[in-house]
């Protein structure tokens, strides 16, 4: 078992060595089948190894590969780690990532850069399993890193055009002020408990902090803050819809499924410290919610078809958020699950719908693809209404149902947050159906019928099935995660079921039934107004412009004239003058060159001489 | 031991002496291979033959020979020795002679004094310095072969350039 | 001190004797393989040619050409003489038998063979002239090239039995020649050798085809003769190295150790005649081809095998 | 068996480094410029040695094997240079050889 655990992070990463090094010499079949085909025999290993996991009654398997750094106290092995939660993550990144991968075997095979783009997409899911396997945290700030940075070449896979090579770096900024913060939490984590493996300090936590502890609450704090930048939450969530820059199956695996809720997994990973300090899960909680609310909010007037699926996103983690700081871990990664099913689905069916369109992103746009792309529009309506949470047909309902009944049970604020959460599910059941019945509904603007290969189709097809069916799929997770009593009143079921199917009614009163052309010109000021302000996400990259970048910028500018430029020309004026001084003494005669050194020598033995 | 130190010592001054002051490249050239062997001579004497062995294979049978062959190609003749023998004026030598004797002058005094113990010659080998040079040498070792690389791809280099300019 | 002094002059008595019987056993060997008589109206079967020959070269004029370098003409052929008859010194005949044991005596060995660069390097050089100058040249980078390859092929004979000692060396092989262990090691010394001794097919730098004579060209009378002897103590020499570090030395069962050693060298001394008789003379670029891009990667790898080996049987 | 004061074979050191010092400052041939630095290295080697030897440490020893090296690579490459100045000037002349500066 130990070897199957490290067969897959490794065949990826073995994939990715392959099409870097040898990649250019072999026929784009060649590389797909070394791309799709690493992912896929990794998720079979990971298949395999589930069964023989949950056979062996849920024990811990624990592979030890070899040291990778020691100085001091300080020691980082390459160790991974499987346990329940593990094997669910795992099985998602693989299973996800591979349906992902056969998907992009198709839908890119006209990139002229084919090769590079799976090539990283490889590494990818590496890194990534790398982040959920890891016995220690170091081991999986490196794959946390190596998502970070696999993002960021993602994004910018189109680098010729300078707009994504912007998103790129605001993405891989961005997530950098978490990350800092992330590191400075493990460092902290390391100088209070002297460790790095995860077990070993989540067993020890307890003993050594009491709970709220102060130092306790700054850790959490800062772990928090690492998961927030990771995973798109408020205040750090502006990076998400620009790093819609990348292809579409990027953005379904990187931007949807996995890596963005690997801040989810972070704080469920490190559960234990949470519970020590009540006042960050309060925090964890309230970041939740007033993310998926502001994204929710911001999701309703946006016409990019995959912004919108971004800031859903964003605010789907936001429910995650939400559960894992009443304490439902369990409820968050069960939504995580879904969440990862119905999205990719989604932004790989909004991938075959801008294609179709020839590259158009706007909703106002299209119309009456129901038509000319039956398929797409069949497995794409799964999709929205497990978004929507479609109440007992759809896998989103079972795990946002049980995110806000966690809520409402929660021991303070349980009513605020419930309030938000049903509020925030309103407003997705209302974009996510104003997205559909915008784009494929109405008169067709294009006779084109769709044409997919099995290998689109079957991906699709079978993400589709996991929409709707994923609810059903049991997620042990009891070994990890200590239980949780959420409340089961019926009413509160009822609401949430009821506030969904509102929510689509709404839209098909507002964009279903009449066709909203999209122009706003005509609508008065405030309206326009509101509109800007929600397309724009609320204004926060403009606040940010304002509060960060003017100052910085205004600083670098000041300090680039004069001061310290001054400084540095003293020392070039100085140098040179004693560069033409000295440059005297290179005449080329080594010969001179030679009696100099003579010359030194005999200086320098004077004073041996005569002591 | 002391008799056969001393006189191979002489030895070695002398055949340098000549090689300093020598109006042919190739008598020259033998001359400095005696002294290299004085010095392996000597090195045996000490106690190291391991050093004395590579002073003669590599010094003498290697390095010597490269020069020995290069200057064959360069193919030097009598003109060459007369012009040696204009460069070898007393003006020219006499001032780097005073001041290597100057030179000289400082570190036998400051050997004169002794104390620094006696040269016993007990036998260190070939092991001992193979323990040292890959172990706390390793570094040094591995350097070193980065030098003679670096000194391979440069050779190389210019004996190529060399080809390239005839064509 | 006598006895020492007795057993110098037998092993040298003993090796100028075998040179000059060499000449006579090449040649009749050669004629025995070319299906010709070789050299057989001097005594019975020509046994006395070596004599004959000997008179003949000693009573030629002992010409120097004008145009030579004389000190450095004079010196060249007893540089090899001297280095070739040095090497016996450390080779051990018998369990008794030997000049000096040193315990660097493989490094000494390596040491002579690079010295004898200098007596064809001079000697082509100092006799200022074309075909001289090309041997000397030639002479100087196959030699130079092939020490490497000698030197390394001796790596695993090394490491085996762990000392330079050539007396060690012998006896570390009691059980095992190194000749199994140490196949590859085996072949490239052998070549090298060849090449060292520059006997045909390796004889280069003095290929009468080309060169006339190469780098003795202008050579004639004793000092030829200096050089005609040394080929033959060289090639006596070699095959008494592989002997000693590749074949048992003296070990061998019935026969007492010395007889042993004899018929061991014997039979590569007649080898090295018969690679004269049967294999053609590469070209140059062949040649030097041959070293660095077969020999050099092959005693390399057999050096960091045996090593491997004998670390991981550590 | 007699020993041998270590001054006296760091003084041999000193006398062929001086020599070799002398050669390299007052030949103009580069021929013998460079053997005269050979003559350097090989007088550093011998003290390195020697004084190895005093302590019956093997340190000399190992300096000398890379001073060793030095020598080789200097030769390789110097020799090469010889011979393209050699080429391109037609002289040993070391301070012809100025011209190369610009």
């Amino acid at each position: 078992m130990e070897l199957l655990l490290w067969l897959i992070p490794l065949l990826p990463l073995a994939g990715f060595l392959v099409l870097a090094v040898a990649g250019a010499r072999l026929p784009k079949a060649g590389v797909a089948v070394v791309g799709a085909g690493s992912v896929g025999l990794a998720a079979l290993t990971a298949a395999l190894l589930a069964a023989l996991f949950y056979n062996a009654g849920s024990d811990p398997v624990i592979a030890r590969l070899g040291p990778w750094f020691r100085a001091g106290d300080l020691s980082a092995d390459f160790t991974l780690y499987l346990d329940q939660l593990a094997v669910i993550m795992t099985l998602v990144i693989t299973g996800v990532g591979f349906l992902i991968h056969a998907f992009s075997t198709e839908f890119m095979a006209d990139e002229a850069d084919y090769r590079r783009y799976f090539a990283y997409l490889n590494l990818f899911v590496a890194a990534m399993l790398m982040l959920v396997l890891a016995d220690n945290l170091v081991l999986l700030f490196l794959g946390w890193e190596g998502v970070g940075l696999c993002s960021y070449l993602l994004i910018g896979y189109w680098h010729r055009d300078p707009a994504n090579g912007y998103a790129a770096r605001k993405a891989f900024v961005v997530t950098r002020i978490g990350d800092v913060a992330l590191l400075l939490g493990l460092f902290l984590l390391f100088v209070e408990l002297g460790e790095f493996s995860i077990q070993p300090l989540l067993a020890g936590a307890p003993l050594y902090f009491e709970s709220g502890a102060a130092r306790m609450e700054l850790i959490a704090f800062l772990i928090l803050g690492g998961a927030v930048g990771k995973s798109a939450q408020l205040p750090l969530q502006v990076w998400l819809p620009d790093a819609m820059a990348g292809p579409s199956p990027v953005s379904a695996l990187i931007h949807a499924a996995t890596m963005v809720t690997a801040g989810v997994y972070l704080i469920a990973r490190l559960h234990p410290l949470f519970e020590l300090a009540p006042v960050a899960q309060m925090m964890v909680a309230l970041v939740g919610l007033a993310t998926l609310l502001v994204a929710a909010w911001a999701a309703l007037s946006q016409r990019d078809i995959k912004r919108i699926l971004a800031y859903s996103t964003i605010s789907q983690i936001g429910y995650m958020f939400l559960a894992l700081g009443v304490g439902a871990w369990g409820a968050a990664i069960f939504h995580l699950v879904t969440h990862a099913f119905f999205k990719a689905l989604l932004f790989l069916g909004a991938g075959r719908v801008i294609e179709h369109m020839h590259h158009e992103h706007d909703i106002f746009r299209m119309g009456g693809l129901r038509r000319v792309m039956p398929f797409t529009f069949g497995v794409f309506l799964a999709g929205a209404a497990s978004l929507a949470a479609v109440p007992w047909l759809t896998a989103g309902f079972y795990s946002k149902d049980q995110i806000l009944l966690a809520a409402a049970g929660a021991p303070e604020l349980g009513t605020l947050l419930f309030a938000g959460g049903v509020i925030g599910a309103l407003m997705t059941a209302f974009y996510s159906f104003r997205l559909v019945f915008t784009v494929f509904f109405g008169e067709p603007v294009t006779q084109e019928r769709e044409h997919a290969g099995w290998r689109i189709q079957a991906p699709l097809a079978l993400l589709g099935v996991l929409s709707i069916a994923g609810g059903l799929i049991p997620l042990p997770l009891e070994q990890v995660f200590p239980d949780h009593h959420a409340s089961h009143a019926l009413g509160l079921v009822l609401l949430a079921a009821g506030v969904a199917l509102a929510g689509i009614a709404l839209a098909w009163w507002t964009h279903g039934r009449r066709r909203p052309t999209g122009e706003t010109a005509n609508w008065p000021l405030w309206r326009r107004g509101l509109d800007r302000w929600q397309a724009s996400g609320l204004g926060f990259d403009a606040v940010y412009g304002v509060l960060v970048e003017t100052p910085f910028n205004t600083t670098a500018r000041a300090l680039r004239g004069e001061i310290v430029d001054r400084a540095v020309a003293l020392v070039i004026a100085v140098n040179q003058g004693l560069n033409a001084l000295t440059a005297r003494l290179q005449n080329g005669r080594i010969r001179h060159y030679a009696l100099g050194v003579v010359l030194g020598v005999l200086a320098l033995l004077i004073p041996v001489v005569w002591l | 031991m002391t008799v056969v130190f001393y006189s191979t010592a002489v030895i070695a001054i002398l055949a340098t002496l000549l090689v300093v002051t020598g109006r042919h490249a190739v008598h020259a050239l033998l001359y400095l291979v005696v002294s290299l062997f004085a010095v392996a001579v000597l090195f045996y004497l000490m106690g190291a033959p391991f050093a004395a062995a590579l002073e003669i294979i590599i010094y003498a049978g290697a390095i010597m020979v490269l020069f020995v062959f290069v200057i064959m190609m360069l193919n030097l003749g009598r003109a060459d020795m007369e012009q040696e023998e204009r460069w070898l004026a007393p003006t020219t030598w006499l001032g780097p002679a005073v001041l290597s004797a100057v030179l000289l002058g400082q570190w036998l005094w400051v050997l004169r004094q002794g104390g620094g113990g006696d040269i016993t010659g007990e036998i260190v080998g070939a092991r001992e310095l193979g323990i040292a040079l890959f172990s706390q040498y390793l570094l040094a070792v591995e350097m070193a072969g980065l030098l003679l690389l670096a000194a391979l791809v440069g050779a190389f280099h210019l004996g190529r350039k060399r080809r390239e300019d005839d064509e | 001190m006598l006895l020492k002094i007795a057993e110098i002059l037998f092993i040298f008595g003993v090796l100028i004797l075998g040179a000059a019987a060499l000449t006579w056993v090449e040649r009749r060997l050669l004629g025995l393989w070319q299906d010709r008589y070789g050299p057989n109206r001097a005594g019975p079967l020509g046994i006395l040619q070596p004599v004959a020959d000997m008179v003949k070269i000693l009573t030629k004029e002992d010409w120097i050409p004008p145009f030579a370098d004389r000190v450095l003409y004079v010196i060249a052929p007893a540089i090899i003489i001297i280095a070739t008859f040095m090497v016996f010194a450390v080779i051990p005949l018998s369990p008794s038998l030997g000049v000096i044991e040193l315990n660097i005596g493989l490094l000494f060995f390596l040491a002579m063979a690079s010295l004898s660069v200098y007596s064809v390097v001079l000697a082509g050089w100092a006799s200022n002239s074309k075909y001289a100058l090309l041997g000397g040249v030639r002479a100087a980078s196959q030699m130079i090239s092939y020490e490497v390859f000698m030197a390394l092929s001796l790596a695993g004979v090394i490491m085996m039995a762990g000392s330079f000692n050539l007396r060690t060396i012998v006896e570390a092989q009691q059980g095992l020649w190194f000749v199994v262990p140490q196949f590859f090691g085996f072949v490239a010394f052998f070549v090298a050798g060849l090449a060292e001794s520059h006997r045909l097919p390796l004889d280069l730098p003095e290929s009468e085809h080309e060169l006339t004579a190469g780098f003795h060209t202008e050579y004639s009378g004793m000092k030829f003769g200096m050089f005609f002897l040394g080929e033959y103590v060289g090639v006596i020499v070699t095959s008494a190295m592989i002997v000693t570090l590749f074949m048992g030395g003296w070990h061998g069962p019935w026969l007492p150790p010395l007889v042993w050693f004899g018929l061991k060298m014997a039979f590569f001394v007649a080898l090295f005649v018969l690679l004269r008789a049967a294999i053609p003379r590469p070209r140059y670029d062949q040649l030097m081809a041959f070293g660095w891009k077969l020999l050099l990667p092959l005693t390399l790898a057999n050096a960091v095998i045996t090593g491997g080996v004998l670390l991981a049987g550590s | 068996m007699t020993t041998i004061p270590l001054e006296h074979a760091l003084m041999l050191a000193a006398i062929l480094f001086a020599l070799g010092v002398a050669g390299v400052l007052m030949r103009r041939n580069i021929v013998f410029v460079l053997m005269s630095l050979e003559i350097v290295l090989n007088a550093t080697g011998l003290a390195f040695v020697a004084a190895g030897m005093r302590w019956g440490e093997p340190d000399g020893q190992v300096m000398f094997v890379f001073v060793l090296t030095l020598a080789a690579a200097e030769v390789t490459v110097a020799l090469a240079l010889m011979l393209q100045a050699v080429k391109h000037y037609g002289t040993l002349d070391l301070d012809i050889l100025r011209r190369m500066r610009n």
